[in-house]
């Protein structure tokens, strides 16, 4: 068995690592890279959980191969804020109580804030829909969804 | 505390409880840094997985563990024969983790590996070698208790269980007073249906995860996402047999729990695999082997029989619950037997219930464990006889809801409850009038919970700048760190963020029952007070030896130590940071602790009001508005209280309408993913509405009753209810998926 | 005397009996004359059972005072998810 | 195993000729990363095509778009000309899973998985659409039809992949529309699909029409009589009624975790009915 050896660029910063051909994007960040922030829920694209950006493309890292990042940028959650400032979701979680237990929140942060970059008005409907592929078993999602719309109006009015 | 001093309660002016501050750990879980179960890592740490049964019943014959072991990395492989005898209480707990003479259900764990890498733990487990004798496997509940149903245990069942019925069956439980027949002649109507409910999982998000690190001293070391990291103590160390003293356990960040780890599966064999091989075992579960081998709640079948006058009061009530608990004894019937008619003041009610085993995995506690099914049995019934009556569902609760002085259907007489002011709540709000369209359907139904309390303990530090330390050993699911903070800060008179309060592992702070029954908040809030107060005692002695006066001539007030009476004298003032600046002058440290077994959990009640829409055609059901209402006692950080509310909702939605396990004719499970298990998202639902109702608990110094589990409770019956308005026919089997809702509608269109 | 009401499947234990009598000034002295009183209440208690004293749930204090106007219901382990 | 990523088709071709073990083709990776999690396969040889040239792209072709097997569904989705011509095929490819797997899932992909259920096949049949598949003996046009053979079953020879799917240009006043029913409002796979393409004349009366349905048999279905129930009427309640009941008559489902046999059958028809209402809004200028 021969690992693969990549470079690729992980929140700005060039990053290489040799991985097994069968790992995963997830299993490489979690496990070789020491970047635990991004979470395994399910494994199979079904709880959005491990979600990252791939070339700036919302994607499940559980669904990526390690290899198929040569080349590319990664965008994860120890990339949403910049050093110290949080982003605004990240506070607007924080002031909805948009997290109990907090394990899926890094991948709704992550998808949240690819919707904010493509959408910059959603409805309460595009919000729900653009989200529906990260499970939240704690909140009923409606907390979330309001800090999702509180952060966007906020972005808007900035 | 005696119930005259509840009008104190309802008037105090709190400062901080009540308000809404940031979360204390929420930074570090926005940004990734939160570490929970599977984020731990350790120095030559092993990759440790379970080989497990693909037979829902089947006698092992023998395990050839020798060419896995042969394989190159691996570094223990561990069958039940590495465990040694434990105490009877413990067995079942065992067997559940590594089965011993007989795999009891798909996905039961048969041996395990400890290997270098993913890639080297997967090969060995191919070359485990179990040799099987398949067993007929019975699934459903009402299978297993005929006569001649395979048989899971020889002697699983108790004194209570009658002579001839299947040994499948393991408990019978009743409950009640009056006489029900005389109940039911004094009824105009009487009406009898019959519910099924099928098996459920919490569906946290997290797997199970762990970290293990025994070494050759015997001394341990095990980082778990856990509910209760002192159950897990006290239960490996069984298990292992180990003092508890020589394992220490850290609890992670958890991931969501909902009761459903408030046992072990994989810790014990992480302890044992890490003993093995001398180095330590992180193990997590797929996903697959959640559903497959942790723990799901019991389906269920119930029969109901009600009597009400044509005035809308209830005569007697009479209810028989079969719930599978899984391979084991211990499903949660007595739960359903007991609540099922608490919302009800009754002169005549009866309950009956069966704990019945069959091959499935083995229940685990989920929110207000036996309850939603229950309720939504009696519920849908009582919807029924409001709609033969033409009388309105929420003025028949309200003639017969059981109020302060109420025997309740369980024994005890009710103390202070807030079941009549949640329903009055309820019956003002604009959603109980609003207008209906075609195919739409208003329900409503009630809950209730008895909450919790358990044994706690506490320990707060004041340091020598004045913050405060507090140690708490529960851990903290949805927030409860912030509660926390609050009420110390409310006692101490600090401002909230000059406490931090953490969750100490098992060697650095007294024992602690798990964080379930919806106790926390309740328990550990109220030993966190009692521990601030004995905090401030100390704190008022030290300024009492500073002024040189009696140490009952000081009060504590708004952080300051005052000096109070006639001959107290006059002193200007000392805050709690100027004491603790001189602690080493006046004593040395100044802590706070309690030790308690906290009674007094007080009993939370809600109503669901829920409006759904079906398509005719397919039989789709679409929530429209949701609203709860519930009493929180006294709510200490209302978002966190709405939380509770709202997901209890959402996961009660996800039961009632599409979430199941489904059992191929093999035994197999066959969905066990979030693909073919289908919790609701984000697009599936409303805004779920709010109405936080304040009914202080006398048992609490705040007024604190547990909010966690009671907004579980109703949701099942009131989406039944909305939907079979909806439909117009009465649905009696949970999940109401699509294809039973469309056959109900043709049966209904036929008949 | 206290009164100490019982579950319904417990009265198979005691003869039919769902309100029984012992003699007892707290929780831990009650569980023990009722072991004593019907013994086949012991495997029962001795799983464990919770105790409700005029109205408030107990679960293992023993040295809960009880007196003989006490509302004292005997209940399942309680415990929650 | 082993992972290449070749830079040219005929590299593609020659590593999966060549390999004696298991070899499997990854685009999106959303359907072969779950086999390989779940160990259900092990193969010997991932060949990742996403780094050939052309793999991405959309291009306009005889009044038609080829569209290259690495394009996704959210790459589909912005692409303005394929939405104007053929709405229901990228809807029924932006239907497949969440935000997440958009990023990720391609038409291709989903065709060659070779599931009954799999959402872009029957609006890919009802557009009657065509494959280039290209392999050790060249390249050659295949109807979508003839991929799928059976559950996880396709016509393509050890070594083929297909290299692109392409949509033909589409008369005046046509229409399609893709339906599937499922329990939640996402993430779930179809208990049926049902997919409508329809062309009407300036009377308005339908001159052609294609119906297809998918998870109601062990493939997805051309409904011949489906659409022969459509053609030379207006698409009126009575010939949504009679096609709806031949989109029933077709059906051949299973029962499974998913839906049953009965409800399947009820439900194709009710699907069937409801597109065509759609087509036919679109085919008439509405969107």
């Amino acid at each position: 068995m021969s690992q693969v050896h990549v470079s690729t660029k992980i929140n700005g910063d060039a990053t290489e690592f040799l991985c097994e051909p069968e790992e995963t994007l997830l299993d490489v960040l979690r496990d070789r890279l020491g970047m635990t922030g991004t979470k395994e829920g399910c494994g199979t694209g079904d709880c959005g959980a491990c979600s990252v950006t791939l070339d700036g493309r919302l994607v499940c890292s559980c669904l990526v191969l390690g290899a198929e990042a040569e080349g590319r940028e990664v965008g994860t959650i120890e990339g949403v804020a910049d050093g110290e400032a949080l982003h605004p979701l990240q506070k607007k979680f924080l002031e909805h109580a948009a997290l109990q237990c907090g394990i899926c929140t890094p991948g709704f942060l992550v998808a949240a804030k690819s919707l904010m970059e493509q959408n910059a008005d959603p409805s309460e409907e595009e919000v729900r829909y653009w989200l529906a592929g990260n499970l939240c078993r704690c909140t009923g999602y409606d907390k979330i969804v309001r800090a999702v719309l509180d952060t966007a109006q906020e972005m808007r009015s900035a | 505390m005696p119930l005259d001093e509840q009008k104190d309660l309802e008037v105090r002016d709190f400062r901080i409880v009540g308000k809404r501050p940031l979360r204390p750990d929420g930074v570090d879980k926005v940004t990734g840094r939160a570490r929970f179960g599977a984020d731990m890592t350790a120095p030559g740490m092993l990759v440790g997985r379970v080989l497990r049964s693909p037979h829902a019943h089947a006698r092992i014959r023998g395990i050839d563990t020798g060419k896995a072991e042969a394989l190159a990395g691996v570094k223990a492989v561990i069958t039940s024969a590495d465990f040694g005898e434990v105490d009877d209480d413990l067995v079942d707990i065992l067997v559940n983790c590594m089965a011993h003479e007989k795999a009891l259900y798909d996905g039961h764990a048969v041996a395990a590996v400890a290997a270098i890498s993913h890639a080297v733990a997967r090969k060995a487990l191919k070359l485990i070698e179990v040799d099987y004798e398949l067993l007929p496997h019975v699934m459903d509940v009402d299978a297993a208790m005929q006569a001649d149903a395979p048989v899971l245990h020889e002697d699983a069942a108790d004194e209570s269980v009658p002579d001839g019925m299947s040994k499948n069956v393991v408990r019978r439980h009743e409950f009640g007073h009056g006489d029900v027949e005389t109940g039911f002649a004094a009824a105009d109507k009487v009406l009898e249906r019959s519910f099924k409910t099928e098996a459920s999982h919490q569906g946290y998000i997290e797997p199970h995860a762990c970290l293990a690190s025994m070494g050759p001293d015997g001394q341990a070391d095990l980082w778990v996402c856990t509910q209760g990291h002192y159950m897990v103590r006290n239960t490996c160390a069984g298990l292992l047999g180990m003092d508890a003293s020589q394992l220490r356990v850290t609890a992670s960040e958890i991931g969501g729990g909902f009761g459903g780890k408030t046992t072990v599966f994989i810790e014990p064999v992480a302890l044992a695999l890490s003993r093995k091989a001398g180095r330590p075992v992180k193990m997590t579960m797929s996903r697959e082997e959640v559903f497959r081998a942790s723990g799901p709640t019991s389906s269920s079948s119930i029969d109901v029989k009600i009597g009400m006058t044509s005035e809308g009061k209830i005569t007697a009530g009479w209810a028989e619950l079969r719930y599978q608990g899984g391979a084991f004894v211990g499903s949660p019937v007595e739960f359903g037997a007991m609540s099922a008619f608490a919302a009800y003041d009754l002169e005549n009610v009866q309950t009956i219930g069966w704990d019945v085993v069959t091959n499935r995995p083995k229940q685990a506690a989920y929110r207000a464990p036996g309850a939603p099914m229950a309720a939504f049995a009696v519920e849908s019934v009582v919807d029924e006889l409001c709609k033969h009556f033409d009388l309105d569902p929420l003025q028949v609760r309200m003639k017969n809801a059981s109020s302060e002085g109420s025997k309740a259907s369980y024994g005890p007489t009710f103390s202070k409850i807030g079941l009549p002011t949640v329903l009055k709540a309820a019956k003002d709000h604009p959603h109980y009038s609003a207008p209906l369209g075609p195919n739409q359907g208003r329900g409503v139904a009630v809950g209730f919970w008895f909450n919790f309390g358990g044994e706690t303990c506490v320990s707060l530090n004041v340091n020598v700048d004045g913050t405060i330390g507090l140690s708490v050993g529960t851990p903290d699911i949805g927030g409860s760190r912030a509660s926390m903070c609050q009420m110390a800060a409310e006692e101490l008179g600090v401002p909230y963020e000059k406490i931090r309060t953490i969750v100490a592992d098992t060697a650095s702070l007294g024992y602690n029952d798990v964080t379930d029954g919806s106790r926390v908040t309740f328990a550990s809030g109220l030993a966190t007070i009692h521990a601030a107060r004995d905090a401030i005692q100390k704190l008022c002695g030290r300024a009492a030896q500073i002024w040189g006066i009696d140490e009952d001539a000081v009060i504590w007030e708004e952080g300051y130590a005052k000096p109070a009476g006639e001959n107290a004298g006059s002193f200007e003032p000392l805050s709690l940071a100027e004491i603790a600046a001189t602690a080493a002058n006046t004593g040395g440290p100044i802590a706070g602790h309690t030790e308690v077994n906290a009674d007094g959990a007080g009993q939370s009640f809600a109503v669901h009001l829920v409006d759904t829409e079906v398509d005719p055609e397919t039989g789709a059901v679409k929530v429209l508005r949701y609203t709860v209402f519930q009493d929180a006692g006294k709510a200490v950080h209302p978002s966190y209280v709405e939380g509770q509310f709202q997901g209890g909702a959402v996961q009660g939605i996800g039961w009632a309408l599409n979430e199941e396990y489904i059992y191929g004719e093999d035994g197999r499970l066959q969905n066990p993913g979030f693909l073919d298990y289908r919790v609701p998202v984000a697009s599936d639902l409303p805004m779920i509405d709010t109405v936080i109702v304040e009914v202080p608990n006398p048992g609490h110094p705040y007024g604190v009753r547990g909010v966690g589990e009671t907004s579980i409770v109703p949701p099942l019956a009131a989406i039944a209810n909305s939907v079979s308005a909806a439909a117009g026919v009465r649905l009696t089997h949970l999940p109401m998926s699509p294809p039973r809702v469309l056959k109900a509608i043709k049966a209904n269109g036929q008949g | 005397m206290v009164q100490v009401q019982i579950w319904g499947s417990l009265k198979a234990m005691t003869g039919g009996e769902g309100e029984l009598q012992v003699e007892a000034k707290n929780i831990r002295e009650m569980l023990d004359r009722l072991a004593e009183a019907y013994p086949r209440l012991k495997p029962q208690l001795a799983r464990g059972v919770s105790v409700s004293v005029d109205g408030k749930i107990y679960r293992d204090a023993w040295f809960t005072p009880l007196k003989p106007d006490s509302e004292i219901v005997l209940l399942p382990r309680l415990s929650g998810g | 195993m082993r992972y290449e990523a070749p830079r040219t088709l005929d590299q593609a071709v020659e590593l999966l000729s060549a390999e004696s073990g298991l070899a499997r083709v990854l685009a999106g990776g959303t359907d072969l990363l779950v086999q390989l999690r779940s160990e259900r396969i092990e193969p010997d040889l991932i060949v990742d095509i996403k780094r050939i040239e052309g793999m991405h792209s959309i291009t306009a072709e005889r009044g038609g778009f080829r569209i290259g097997a690495a394009v996704s569904g959210a790459e589909l989705g912005e692409h303005e000309g394929v939405t104007a011509h053929w709405p229901g095929v990228v809807e029924a490819a932006n239907l497949i899973g969440s935000t997440q797997i958009q990023g990720r899932a391609t038409m291709v992909g989903n065709l060659c998985n070779a599931s009954p259920a799999a959402d872009t096949v029957p609006a890919l049949i009802a557009a009657e659409a065509t494959a280039a598949v290209v392999g050790p003996n060249g390249r050659r046009e295949m109807p979508v039809a003839e991929i799928a053979t059976g559950p996880g079953q396709t016509s393509l020879a050890k070594g083929e992949i297909i290299e692109s799917l392409f949509l033909p240009s589409r008369p005046e006043r046509s229409g399609d529309a893709y339906l599937r029913f499922i329990p939640r409002t996402e993430m779930d796979i179809a208990v049926v699909g049902a997919a409508v393409s329809l062309t009407l004349d300036e009377a308005g009366r339908c001159s052609a029409a294609r119906v297809a349905l998918g998870a109601v048999a062990p493939r997805a279905l051309l409904v011949a009589d489906a659409a022969a129930a459509l053609v030379g009427t207006t698409v009126d309640a009575a010939a949504q009624e009679e096609m709806g009941a031949a989109c029933s008559a077709a059906c051949q489902p299973i029962d499974d975790k998913r839906g049953t046999i009965e409800y399947r059958i009820d439900v194709a028809a009710v699907l069937g009915k409801r597109a065509a209402a759609i087509a036919l809004k679109r085919a008439g200028g509405e969107q």
